[in-house]
């Protein structure tokens, strides 16, 4: 009863730090580069539900909806304006484009999270969860109706994301783009769009996670902070470049973290991630389930 | 049908091309010769849209294109084969393929013009699960040539397509050249390799310092010492 | 006579892929070696196991006698095998000056690193300047060596390849397809320089190229390869003929 | 430096200028203005009044952001481009140790604002004063509190264990066995917690009779829930780091909150009699600002201050100040629940606290024991 | 003139700043010294992230041990810091080399994992070791002597970490010019190429990180020096990431880089001050236009623009007095 009860909680915990990973994921494949601003679409896009449907009194699933709206145009808009004119600076290198990238990242993490300190920035706030009932009972197990939304949402959105990469031509394109852009462009694709979409669905799946913890986590302006790095971690661990990697890297994590919680010791629970990442980048460096880049001479 | 008017382009200060003009007629196989650095490159990228245009204009079936991004002017049925090949390493050979063609006519006949594209480049069928960065250069370079003509371009412009392949594949290439412009696609060629280019090319133009300095048809230039003292000198 | 590489057995595999196998062959000091064979036969993947990228599966490789089949790339530089690439690797935005003191790593060591590393400071700086000084007239560039890479043409990207392995006095030099890309006049200058490298600098080549004349007019002896195994050698008119060598490999002539 | 006549620093016939310094930006910003402002406001309040000894109170703040290197700048531009008489400020205890070295050496006097570590004010020390419980002394307020519950043998800590949590557990330990508790030890979690299940598990197992919960808000409510969820039904006391009512707005829902109680600061919740003037006096000088716990925090010290000021007479001097702020006493802490008593070696001026927990629904002060 | 100006705008930096302690204020000091420390730490992560090309976030770690290791050594041994200052940057370099071990398979982002993983070790470590490092409530660190003088306050201060600073620049341009920072250059610009002119990849990515460790262990030492105490938090993540802003807003890749960083970086915040509540979203926006404008950093769009010289990376170039035929012309491979 004990082990299915922490096993629910690690793999809802895993499945949120997947989702995180997910968007990240998103942008490494369409960049090369890890996206810092990410916690920060989970924050604004909770907030934005929160002022939807608790300031405005939107119906829940309305509030959602736009939440969802608004964190894909924000990742958009994020996109053109700061992190474009970089990647379409035709004098750089690759890899100075890619420092430059994540520099922006990181100035719109501090901008975007300095933007909601103004309105929220003096205490926490709460966002109500997508059922009214708290905890449902399955036999002996007690369990949270919000977790259990997490799991599900988090298994459907990395097996759609999945089918969208391997067999979607708008995934092929995404993919082609970002493995060589003068490339794409030969081929007819017009690049520009591809990165707004990939944006735009990277801060959507950044949002969904923001929303779906929200209730669990409360809103604060640093929400977006520590799952950025629990993402970024599940995203090593499962290998970036591979959605269902992330996924597993994301429960791997989540799982073993209560377990050790439990059974081993509380007080090292914040460095069992680190460790375990440590240790399996040791014996495969490119993750569990990703690749080795093809390159050669 | 392409129509390039006192073009002018460069890389940031840099100014390669000078008032270059030349024409691409329907139906035919142009060459563009010239010695390491002359800007052929600069040429093709500047048509396709790749780096900007200063000066000058770029009328392909009567639509400029001089100052359209390189995905418009694929839409046009430009399709470019890049010096460096430009490859997506991670990618399939089956997947570049698909992805030429993808943009380009209807989605039923994608099988078909794939399968067109493989009868073209035999080679390529059996790596076809194989990701291009793994490939041989040779290979790569089959992959990057499949990939523009799967597109059924109506100009195609090859940028060295022979650089890295075997001599048996270079002779196939140029029968492939050829049987590419019988169906109705006119062909723009860059090559150091003369044999080919003369052997396929209709009319010639020689490129130096980014501009052209002699044109004329292909017989004019059987001679091959002239040809030679005109790069040189 | 000893012969300076030794090559014997050697097999590639990259996953379920054998991209050299068993190949064997023997290249005598000062000799000019050519290797051809169509694409994907397993040429770069030759010389990516001589020079120590690409992992051995079985074989052995013996230069001048010693066993270095277990050596590490950077081991194998500094016992005397240099190489350039099918694609120029380059540092692109160094010039050519610095792009050659790659070229010395192993054998000059500066004071600094002498002090960080240990070992005496085998070669000063201006040692190193009369090095490179040497190499940069001997390939006709010297007003080029404050160039920034990335500005210069093909060819003379290539030249500074050939440039930054031959500092290093190599005992072997291998050229992948150094022709690629070069335009005929460029071709000229490079076959000349090809042809007098082994006498001026006491070097064996190995060379991969796609340009038929070329190899046939430059080298003692050649070796096919397809499909990752020998399937000849012999000299330029032995291959040119060989009825095998021109069915997997030269076609009939364009113009014949 | 100047000769024994010169004024000190700061000081004019008309005006004093005293620096403070808080958390406006950064991730602790939620302390920043609200803290602030509490102490803000008696200054306005005497400015209104007329001053102390003729003299206006002007205040310059700077932002430390809870960094060490940026609150090292931002007390000395305060010394030394703005050459105020005194500071008062410092939000995060880990930022304002290396001003206390500033202080002790420059001879600044100091009243601290809200940071909690016992160091900041432990001697020797001239300079630094605190007026409201520091971190180390709820420790104690909890054990004896626990002592005297029913049926309360064996007590276990849950808690944070950064710099704000960490000052507290050896009073906590000490205090417990002092009352003839049993402590079981300290079951960590992390600040920014998601889930508790594991602590929770771990602590039931044990089977303590009480808990004591000394973490942040958001880690507090996390394991509240999931206290409740799991069942575990005893005691838990909150240290000073959380507020009965805005834990109670957090976890939303009164089942959870049940068995637990917090020491508070105050004389009574938000809502109560003796809190009402305070509250009055913030909506009147920040009307913008929202009514909370931590609103209050700044005030005790800046009544003090204010005291000291009044006490250390016309011939202003920093020396003056400091003895009388250290002859202060049994002055009433305002919206605090001790009185206010300094010494020249003792310079925490407020040692004693409130237990509150939830009576019928309600946040209810309940005192020092069990009720 | 000019162009001994151009060839020696550090000296002149380091002229400049000598002249303007002289005659500031205790604030200013502290900011100037603050600097110099950052100037420090940002030229051995440049000469990871920018010269070897290797994402480390390990800096705010490798301060910390530095900061402790000169702490503990003079708090509790009693030793002079003239010996405690290069303990502290070994300590660190040490602890580098272990770090560099895994560095030597894991690349890119999966390296930049590896590197955040320690430094949470580490600040664990930091937080839970109490007897040695006082835990979250951090320790005092006590002034240096030299010669019976104690150096306690910013003035005094300043002469330490400015020799330190100096000495630590006229390292880096020798370490750039070796052969082993012409191995970073290699290293970065491909792994395949490097190995085969005879560099020994291994190796040079653990030197890299050793030396990198060394000089933030330096700059951790010189930090506990400014603040008096130091604690955990001084070095998390934060800390790294303003490291990391400095070496590119700064430019990386170049000697002047983290100079040019260190110096916009620790000013800017100050400069925001009045802008209190906008601080953080100005401090923002400027990185993002920074980078926008200038994606080389300005130290790279000052060398395009050919005000400052290129960087060298050997000392005989330096020495043949040779017209420049050429500068860096901007490139794209289309
Ligand atoms: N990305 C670039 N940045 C700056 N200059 C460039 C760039 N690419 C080419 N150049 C310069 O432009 C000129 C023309 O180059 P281009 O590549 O067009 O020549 P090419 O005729 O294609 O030569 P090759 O036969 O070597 O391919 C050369 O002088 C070259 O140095
Ligand atoms: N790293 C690798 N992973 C997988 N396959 C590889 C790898 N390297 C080479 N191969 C395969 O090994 C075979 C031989 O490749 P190689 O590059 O040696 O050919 P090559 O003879 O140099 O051809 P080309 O003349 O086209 O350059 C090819 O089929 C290639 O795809
Ligand atoms: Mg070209
Ligand atoms: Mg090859």
């Amino acid at each position: 009863m004990e082990f299915a009860f922490l096993l629910s909680v690690g793999v809802s915990n895993g499945c949120l730090y997947g989702l995180v990973g997910l968007g990240l994921v998103l942008v490494y494949n369409a960049q090369g580069i890890p996206n810092f601003a990410h916690g920060e679409f989970f924050m604004a896009t909770a907030f934005a539900a929160y002022v939807a449907n608790v300031l405005l009194g939107i119906p829940y699933a309305l509030s959602v909806l736009i939440a969802i709206a608004f964190g894909g145009a924000l990742g958009v808009v994020v996109e053109f304006l700061a992190i474009r004119p970089i990647s379409t600076n035709r004098a750089l290198g690759r890899a100075s484009t890619e420092v430059a990238v994540v520099l922006s990242t990181v100035g719109l993490m501090i901008t975007i999270k300095g933007l909601a300190r103004i309105p929220w920035g003096d205490s926490v706030r709460k966002l109500p969860g997508a059922f009214s009932t708290d905890t449902i009972t399955i036999g002996s197990l007690i369990i949270s109706t919000q977790r259990l939304l997490i799991i599900v949402v988090a298994v459907a959105l990395t097996v759609c994301l999945s089918i969208f990469f391997a067999r979607t031509s708008l995934g092929k394109k995404m993919r082609a783009t970002s493995q060589n852009t003068t490339g794409a462009k030969l081929i007819g694709i017009n690049t520009g769009h591809i990165y707004s979409a990939t944006w735009g669905l990277a801060a959507i799946c950044g949002g969904i996670a923001g929303i779906l913890a929200a209730p669990i986590i409360f809103l604060h302006p640093d929400m977006g902070t520590r799952m950025l790095l629990k993402g970024f971690a599940a995203a090593c661990l499962g290998g970036f470049g591979s959605v269902s990697g992330v996924f597993v890297g994301g429960l791997l994590m989540g799982i073993v973290e209560i377990f050790f919680g439990r059974y081993l010791s509380t007080s090292m629970m914040d460095i069992f991630a680190p460790i375990i990442i440590i240790v399996v980048l040791l014996f495969r460096p490119q993750g569990l389930f990703g690749t080795r880049g093809a390159a050669r001479v | 049908m392409l129509d390039v008017a006192n073009l002018e382009a460069g890389y940031g200060p840099h100014l390669v091309l000078k008032d270059l003009s030349m024409q691409v007629p329907r139906g035919e196989i142009i060459a563009l010769l010239g010695g390491n650095g002359a800007g052929k490159t600069t040429t093709l990228s500047a048509i396709m849209g790749l780096i900007p245009t200063r000066k000058g204009t770029v009328t392909f079936d009567n639509a400029a294109i001089h100052s359209k991004p390189a995905h418009r002017v694929f839409s046009h049925g430009v399709a470019l084969v890049p010096q460096w090949r430009e490859l997506f390493s991670e990618m399939s050979v089956y997947e570049h393929l698909e992805l030429g063609a993808i943009q380009r006519g209807n989605r039923q006949s994608l099988g078909k013009r794939i399968d067109d594209v493989l009868d073209h480049l035999p080679e390529l069928r059996a790596h076809l699960e194989r990701r291009a960065g793994t490939l041989s250069g040779g290979q790569q370079q089959m992959v990057a040539i499949g990939r523009a003509i799967a597109s059924q371009p109506k100009l195609l412009m090859l940028d060295e397509p022979s650089m890295g392949l075997a001599p048996l594949i270079v002779n196939e290439l140029g029968r492939t050249i050829k049987r590419l412009n019988e169906t109705g696609t006119s062909v723009l060629l860059v090559e150091q390799n003369m044999h080919l280019a003369l052997s396929v090319a209709s009319y010639v133009y020689i490129i130096r310092n980014g501009t052209i300095v002699k044109h004329g048809p292909t017989a004019q230039f059987h001679d091959e010492r002239e040809l030679f003292q005109s790069y040189i000198g | 006579m000893n012969p300076l590489l030794k090559v014997e057995g050697l097999t590639v595999r990259f996953g379920g892929l054998t991209a050299v196998d068993d190949a064997s062959l023997a290249i005598a000091p000062g000799q000019i070696r050519g290797l051809i064979g169509p694409n994907g036969a397993g040429k770069t993947t030759l010389f990516n196991a001589i020079s120590g990228l690409a992992p051995i599966a079985a074989g052995s490789l013996h230069l001048s006698g010693v066993d270095v089949t277990s050596f590490s790339a950077p081991q194998r530089a500094a016992q005397g095998i240099r190489r350039t690439f099918q694609t120029v690797q380059l540092v692109q935005s160094l010039t050519v000056y610095e792009n050659l003191l790659f070229g010395l790593h192993s054998v000059a060591r500066d004071p600094f690193t002498a002090f960080v590393v240990g070992g005496h400071a085998q070669r000063t700086n201006v040692d190193a300047d009369r090095i490179l000084a040497e190499v940069l007239e001997y390939l006709g560039m010297s007003d080029l060596q404050d160039r920034v890479v990335e500005t210069l043409t093909i060819a003379d990207q290539r030249y500074v390849e050939i440039g930054r392995a031959l500092v290093a006095r190599p005992k072997l030099l291998m050229l992948d397809e150094p022709t690629a890309g070069l335009s005929p006049a460029q071709l000229e200058r490079l076959d000349d320089l090809i042809a007098k490298l082994p006498a001026d600098w006491d070097v064996s080549i190995l060379l991969v190229e796609h340009v038929i004349p070329l190899v046939v007019k430059l080298c003692d002896r050649i070796t096919v390869l397809d499909r990752g195994r020998v399937i000849a050698e012999g000299t330029g008119s032995e291959i040119e003929n060989d009825p095998v060598v021109q069915k997997a490999y030269l076609g009939e002539r364009l113009d014949a | 430096p100047g000769s024994a006549l010169a004024a000190d620093p700061g000081i004019t016939d008309t005006t004093i200028k005293i620096g403070m310094m808080g958390s406006l930006t950064g991730p602790a910003a939620m302390w920043g203005w609200p803290t602030i402002n509490g102490a803000k406001m008696v200054y306005d309040k005497v400015n209104e009044e007329g001053g102390i000894n003729g003299r206006k109170i002007e205040v310059v703040v700077e932002d430390d952001q809870c960094q060490a290197p940026l609150a090292l700048a931002a007390a000395k531009k305060l010394l030394s481009r703005d050459e105020v008489f005194m500071l008062h400020g410092g939000s995060c205890s880990g930022a304002v140790l290396p001003v206390r070295e500033v202080a002790l050496k420059e001879k600044i006097p100091m009243m601290v604002l809200v940071a909690t570590a016992d160091e900041i004010v432990a001697q020797p020390n001239g300079y630094i004063f605190r007026a409201f419980l520091p971190g180390s002394y709820d420790g104690k307020i909890i054990a004896d509190f626990l002592a005297t519950a029913p049926n309360v043998k064996k007590v276990i800590a849950v808690g944070n264990t950064d710099a704000i949590a960490n000052v507290r557990y050896p009073v906590l330990e000490e205090s417990l066995k002092a009352r003839d508790l049993e402590y079981l030890g300290l079951e960590p979690i992390e600040v920014e917690a998601t889930d508790a299940t594991a602590q929770v598990l771990k602590v039931k197992s044990q089977n303590p009779d009480a808990i004591v919960l000394v973490a942040r808000p958001e880690a507090s409510a996390v394991f509240l829930k999931d206290a409740a969820k799991l069942g575990l039904d005893v005691p838990i006391v909150g240290a000073t780091v959380v507020d009965l009512q805005d834990l109670l707005d957090r976890v939303g829902d009164p089942k959870p909150m049940e068995h637990m109680h917090v020491v508070s600061f105050y004389k009574s919740p938000l809502d109560g009699e003796p809190m009402a003037p305070w509250v009055d006096m913030l909506k009147k000088y920040y009307p913008d600002d929202k009514v909370q716990a931590a609103a209050f925090y700044g005030t005790s010290g800046a009544l003090a201050v204010v005291e000291a000021l009044k006490r250390a007479g016309p011939d202003l001097t920093r020396e003056g100040f400091v003895k009388a702020m250290s002859d202060i006493k049994g002055l009433d802490g305002g919206p605090m629940a001790c009185t206010l008593n300094f010494a020249t070696d003792d310079h925490e001026g407020c040692k004693s606290g409130s237990v509150w927990g939830m009576r019928d629904g309600k946040v209810t002060a309940i005192g020092d024991s069990w009720k | 003139m000019l162009s001994i100006l151009r060839n020696n705008v550090l000296t002149l930096f380091f002229i400049i700043v000598l002249a303007i302690s002289f005659t500031t204020d205790a604030y200013s000091q502290y900011l100037i010294n603050l600097m110099l420390v950052y100037v420090v730490v940002a030229q051995g992560l440049n000469l990871i992230l920018g010269f070897a090309g290797m994402f480390a976030f390990a800096h705010g770690a490798f301060m910390a041990i530095g900061a402790y290791v000169s702490a503990l050594l003079m708090n509790t041994l009693g030793v002079p810091y003239l010996i405690a200052l290069p303990m502290a940057g070994l300590a660190a370099a040490f602890v580098g080399c272990v770090i560099g071990i895994p560095a030597i398979r894991v690349s890119g982002l999966y390296l930049a994992m590896v590197t955040i993983g320690v430094s949470e070790i580490v600040q664990w470590v930091l937080r839970h070791w109490k007897p040695v490092t006082g835990g979250t409530d951090g320790m005092l660190v006590a002034s240096p002597t030299f010669f019976g003088v104690e150096f306690s306050d910013d003035f005094q201060s300043f002469y330490v970490i400015f020799v330190v600073c100096a000495l630590m620049t006229v390292l880096a341009q020798f370490v750039i010019r070796s052969r082993l920072g012409r191995a970073f250059v290699a290293i970065r610009e491909g792994e395949i190429a490097a190995q085969s002119s005879g560099i020994n990849v291994a190796r040079t990515k653990v030197f890299a990180f050793a030396i990198s460790a060394f000089y933030a262990g330096i700059g951790g030492s010189l930090f506990s020096l400014t603040q008096h105490y130091i604690n955990p938090e001084n070095f998390n993540l934060y800390q790294t990431i303003m490291q990391f802003c400095m070496v590119i807003v700064g430019g990386s890749a170049s000697l002047i880089g983290p100079f040019i960083g260190a110096v916009i970086l620790t000013w800017l915040p100050e400069l925001l001050r009045n802008a209190q509540a906008f601080q953080e979203i100005g401090f923002g926006l400027l990185l993002i236009v920074f980078v926008i404008f200038m994606p080389r950093g300005l130290a790279g769009l000052l060398i395009s623009r050919n005000i400052l010289p290129r960087e060298r990376f050997s000392r005989a170039a330096r020495l043949r007095k040779k017209p420049e035929a050429s500068t860096s012309v901007v490139v794209e491979r289309p």
